[in-house]
């Protein structure tokens, strides 16, 4: 039983670190209806701007995050410019391609030698890992950073969404363009805002993750992007809260097959999760199906 | 113009893209033997075909039924190992046994499509794609996990030592065949109903097509392209392994569709063929010493194609061989006329 | 206040206007008419810049619009409630009148604007804090008519503000378009239901299949055989 | 026996009466008129006899059997065809492309013949594609065969929708606002193709339109809707005076006027 609950902690912190990615590529979808392939790769830029900021150019923990979530909103918001914009009116999949291409892309870019290199790096912690024991149950000063600043972003991202202007527009835009364009909101800023801030939250997933599995290469953005995205479509792609719900299902799933199952299957049963999930409710649990209209 | 002339002109544009083929088939076979292509860059060019043979599969699927398929790889690799399955437990190089390997890598793509299509290919767009990709890595963790239940499939190790009883020849043929069944599969009714779903599916289905049973069909049908891709890619290459079917490869199936044009079987053959020679041309063009560029420039061409020309290379044409027979009513034969007053 | 002058409109291939030119003067009511399909919407999404032209000008307060985007039009005081209300079904009804405002960032006029509309649609109090999906089809046009009414247009743009609503509410619509009319607001109106918006507008075009076919006053055209013809169906020649 | 009868029928949606105590028979060879204001609730007739929504309560029998809960494909393989509000055409198809796939659930030919090609593939497609040409005829559209139907103006691709139908063979047409954006002399073609095609193939058409002139020149009979409900029936001059419904349909204003 305790080490159930040990499990159940450790899916926990791993489902936290999901829905920071799975909020941007859900947000990103809301608004315009696209699955950005590239997200899981900004994550990874993420990953190695804090790893640099605290281990190489010996910034303080938060300072490193906040240049990494910088960056990373920086780097969110050109791709949309560059990659994205020019297709605002094709197809869906030829938006879609290009995420596949931007992807590509950035994990090549930096694995060039006078980036950051092809190479596995193993990352020293600024800090020793703490265990605590509680009640039987297990836990470490990573986990419980992990939630906190988890749980402080979410909080963040909530309070703007529900709260501020900008939030409305957002939530306007995700509704219907062309509705929120005849209320003054210019819409292509408000696409920019989206891209910077769920950029900014992948990155400090991706410091998170360099702290907690303390390893990073560039192609460590693949699997939880894909991972993260698949919780997002779990919990009902384009939906906030879905996207948390989805990512923490997610989490808790892979931790107890990994425990309890041979460890190989998790991804095969994170996934089947997912399509009985949409044989069940075709778009998510959190999801609306709206009929088309005749 | 008499009854049959339609007929006539569609022999007519088979016999000529037969004369075509064959033209190409000599052309290769000279370069080949004269060894002006060396047989690296045959080996290049056997790939290209069987990408060939995969992404028509994908071209049905999607460029022609509109079913978002993020898992194509999955339905290659299902034909490879089925087909390995064969020749390595039983075929041991014999020509017999590889000829019948290729339709048993297909039925089993096949036969899997139409297990997980029936379920799946109710969701609509975004998400059957997810799901399909759900599938595909589902399906790599099986392969990763085989020899739990046939050693002979080697787990993650993947299979060495598979009988390259495959050349030039067969996968040329195989090609044309391809070639030929997806043309003619689309220019046929059964066809212009999965292009019905793709267009308008509320319509289709309102319009008296039964949605469901075309778009398995079509499923069905590509998948096997596929498998078969993959059938002929284990008797070409004498290692196997997971690595090769996972989402990325189909990632490339996608691109190569989308690229080419969706909807067009022209643009898929040709980009098949242009994006395999583009990364080993890359590979070949950048030398050892910038060899590590070669994904970047990749990417970034990919980015520019799709910026460049957004609804692909061919955006939904046929170059005239593969498109069908214009179609002109018999004259003389009066239709009913409204001929309305005003 | 708002010219249009020959503009030409195309959805890919299809031409849907050819070539539309017509006027609306400071404090008028003015409508267009037509069947469905006749280009109504059409024109009204190229004046608030969600659709371009292809070719003519369309000038707003003595200024050039025809490229202008659609939010800073909005800006300039124009305010359009389109075809199916659009209201924002998550959003609550205080936050939709929100949007309304979303061009004005003093928070004093903002709450005096809020007011007015609440004053105006006092049902809208009730529900403010309602999500606006849950509101009925009148309850919705009036959201939609408030939201636009919050930037405090000089031109409010109203597209089949009638539609799927029962004659009571349909004629309380129009007696409220014509008193936001005479305080001071300039409307240009869209209308299936050419009779009733006839009766409130000062002038009239009527359109058929992209064109104008017929403009005047609203009583001329009220009483012109070929308006009548054209919707209680005399035969056609 | 009528071609299709409808009993009480109505439909909610959530809490919302869309039509309610519906009622309708019609007779073979009639052309009938279903008007009404914007919202009234007709296109969802047109969606509850094609078998898109469930009902909510009621009877639809066609050609005396009960078609409620038939899948929309089975529905139209019966031989009931429609046309939408909203154009709904198989848009990156050609026109002729949009034709002959109607003709699917009736081809003559297997998935082999498909694959091979084979004579009786051939001698079929030549079938259809005369068939398909006699339709585009009809509909005046044999001069743009090979055109893209999203690249056809409204009012051709209108009348493409009415030849697509017309190749499912049926015994019913519902015609969802044919005239609309057509201009004046393509609405007077249109009401002349109405006629001659309940003529030529023998059917029964049930159509909606707000341009009053078609209404009033092609429908035997009217059925007026308003607020999901019928409030007035009858033949086209009886309705034309009809105190109440000028009042619903054009606004209040339209007596005194």
């Amino acid at each position: 039983m305790e080490h159930f609950l040990d499990q159940v902690i450790n899916g926990l912190q791993l489902g936290f670190m999901y829905a920071l990615i799975a909020l941007g590529y859900t947000m990103v979808y809301g608004i315009i209806k696209l699955i950005n392939f590239a997200h899981g790769d900004v994550f990874m830029v993420g990953a190695f701007i804090g790893y640099y900021g605290f281990a190489k150019w010996g910034m303080p923990l938060p300072l490193a995050v906040i240049t990494a979530m910088a960056v990373c909103a920086i780097l969110g918001v050109v791709i949309e410019k560059i990659a994205y914009r020019p297709l605002r009116y094709a197809p869906t999949i030829s938006v879609l391609i290009s995420a596949l291409g931007v992807s590509l892309f950035l994990e090549y870019f930096c694995s060039l030698r006078f980036v950051f290199g092809p190479n596995y790096r193993v990352v020293q912690r600024p800090f020793e890992e703490v265990h605590w024991v509680l009640g039987g149950v297990t836990f470490n000063n990573i986990q419980v950073m992990v939630a906190v600043v988890v749980i402080i972003m979410l909080l963040l991202l909530q309070y703007m969404i529900y709260r501020t202007k900008i939030g409305m527009a957002m939530r306007t835009v995700s509704f219907d363009h062309d509705a929120a364009r005849l209320m003054g909101v210019n819409v292509d800023s408000v696409i920019s805002v989206t891209f910077a801030i769920g950029s900014a939250l992948a990155a400090a997933g991706g410091v998170l993750f360099a702290i907690a599995y303390p390893q990073i290469q560039p192609f460590m953005g693949i699997m939880p992007g894909l991972k993260a995205f698949t919780a997002a479509v779990l919990g009902g792609i384009g939906i906030v809260p879905g996207a948390v719900l989805g990512a923490l299902i997610m989490g808790q799933v892979e931790t107890l097959t990994a425990a309890y199952l041979p460890t190989q299957l998790r991804d095969a049963i994170a996934f089947a999760i997912l399509i009985i999930v949409l044989m069940v409710r075709p778009t998510g649990i959190l999801g609306k199906n709206k009929p088309e209209k005749v | 113009m008499d009854m049959g002339k339609k007929t006539k002109m569609n022999l007519g544009k088979t016999a000529v893209l037969l004369l075509i083929t064959l033209a190409v088939y000599v052309v290769m076979k000279a370069l080949l033997i004269s060894s002006i292509l060396s047989s690296y860059w045959g080996l290049v060019l056997d790939q290209a075909l069987i990408t060939t043979i995969g992404a028509l599969g994908l071209c049905i699927i999607y460029g022609f039924s509109g079913q978002f398929s993020l898992g194509h790889a999955a339905f290659y690799g299902i034909g490879a190992y089925a087909a390995a399955f064969v020749s390595k437990t039983y075929g041991h190089g014999s020509m017999a046994w590889f000829l019948l390997a290729l339709p048993v890598g297909a039925l089993t793509a096949a036969l899997v499509a139409f297990l997980i299509g029936l379920p799946i290919l109710r969701l609509r767009s975004d998400y059957l794609g997810i799901a399909t990709l759900g599938f595909g890595i589902i399906v790599k963790v099986g392969m990763d996990n085989s020899n739990r239940l046939l050693p002979v499939l080697g787990g993650a190790t993947g299979i060495t030592g598979l009988p390259q009883v495959a050349g030039f020849d067969i996968i040329f043929l195989c090609t044309v065949m391809t070639v030929l069944l997806t043309r003619n599969f689309v220019q046929s009714s059964y066809g212009r109903a999965c292009t019905a779903i793709r267009d308008d599916e509320i319509a289709a289905d309102i319009m008296g097509i039964d949605t469901t049973r075309y778009k398995v069909l079509a499923f069905v049908f590509g998948c096997a392209l596929a498998g078969l891709a993959g059938a002929l890619y284990v008797h070409r290459y004498p290692f196997l392994h997971p690595s090769s079917f996972d989402f990325l490869k189909s990632f490339d199936f996608l691109l190569i569709v989308v690229l080419g044009g969706l909807g067009s079987m022209s643009g898929t053959i040709i980009t098949s063929i242009a994006w395999v020679f583009l990364l080993e041309g890359l590979r070949f063009v950048l030398g050892q010493q910038f060899l590590e560029f070669r994904g970047v420039i990749y990417a970034l061409i990919l980015v520019v194609i799709i910026l460049l020309r957004p609804q692909g290379i061919f955006g939904g044409k046929e170059v005239s061989v593969m498109a069908p027979p214009k179609a002109i009513p018999a004259s003389g034969k009066e239709g009913p006329h409204a001929d309305p007053g005003n | 206040m708002l010219t249009v002058n020959n503009i030409q409109v195309y959805y890919g291939a299809i031409q849907a206007l050819h070539g539309i030119s017509f006027e609306v003067n400071e404090g008028e009511i003015v409508t267009l008419i037509g069947a469905n399909g006749a280009g109504k919407s059409t024109t009204l999404r190229t004046i608030s810049g969600l659709i371009r032209a292809k070719s003519g000008l369309i000038e707003f307060m003595g200024q050039d619009i025809t490229k202008t985007p659609a939010h800073k039009i909005v800006k300039m005081g124009l305010a359009h409630v389109p075809e199916g209300r659009k209201i924002f079904p998550n959003l609550t009804v205080h936050e939709n009148l929100l949007m309304g405002a979303y061009t004005k960032s003093d928070r004093t006029e903002i709450a005096a604007s809020l007011e007015n509309v609440f004053q105006r649609f006092p049902r809208l109090k009730e529900r403010e804090k309602q999500h606006a999906g849950t509101l009925s089809g009148g309850e919705q046009q009036m959201l939609a008519m408030g939201r636009g009414l919050m930037c405090k247009p000089s031109l409010l743009i109203l597209d089949e503000p009638s539609m799927g609503l029962s004659p009571i509410l349909v004629e309380e619509i129009f007696n409220i378009i014509q008193e936001i009319n005479q305080l001071g607001t300039t409307v240009l109106l869209v209308e299936q239901n050419a009779f009733m918006s006839l009766q409130i507008a000062h002038r009239a075009y009527v359109l058929e299949t992209g064109r104008i076919l017929l403009s005047g006053t609203a009583a001329d055209l009220q009483a012109n055989p070929k308006v009548r013809s054209a919707y209680l169906g005399d035969v056609i020649e | 026996m009528p071609i299709l009868e409808i009993k009480d029928l109505s439909k909610n949606f959530g809490g919302l009466k869309a039509v309610s105590s519906f009622d309708l028979t019609l007779e073979e060879n009639e052309i009938v008129g279903l008007i009404g204001p914007n919202g009234a609730g007709k296109t969802t007739v047109f969606n509850l006899i094609t078998g898109i929504f469930p009902v909510s309560s009621g009877s639809i029998k066609f050609m005396g059997q009960d078609i409620l809960g038939m899948k929309p494909f089975k529905i139209t393989q019966l031989g009931i065809a429609r046309t939408f509000q909203n154009i709904r055409l198989f848009k990156q198809c050609t026109v002729l492309e949009n034709v002959r796939t109607i003709f699917h659930p009736r081809v003559k030919y297997g998935l082999m013949d498909s694959f091979l090609h084979t004579p009786r593939y051939s001698a079929e497609e030549e079938r259809i594609t005369e068939k398909s040409f006699e339709l585009l005829k009809t509909m005046n559209l044999d001069d743009r065969a090979h055109l893209t139907a999203a690249n056809l103006p409204y009012g051709d691709q209108r009348r493409l929708e009415i030849a697509r139908a017309l190749a499912g063979e049926p015994k019913l047409l519902l015609l969802d606002e044919p005239a609309a954006g057509m201009n004046p002399s393509e609405v007077g073609t249109l009401v002349e193709m109405i006629r001659f095609i309940r003529d030529h193939f023998n059917i029964t058409i049930l159509l909606i339109e707000h341009q009053m002139g078609v209404v009033m020149n092609v429908c035997e009979r009217l059925v007026v809707l308003d607020f999901g409900e019928i409030i007035a029936a009858g033949l086209p001059e009886e309705i034309r005076n009809n105190q109440k419904v000028l009042e619903a349909y054009l606004g209040k204003g339209v007596v005194s006027a």
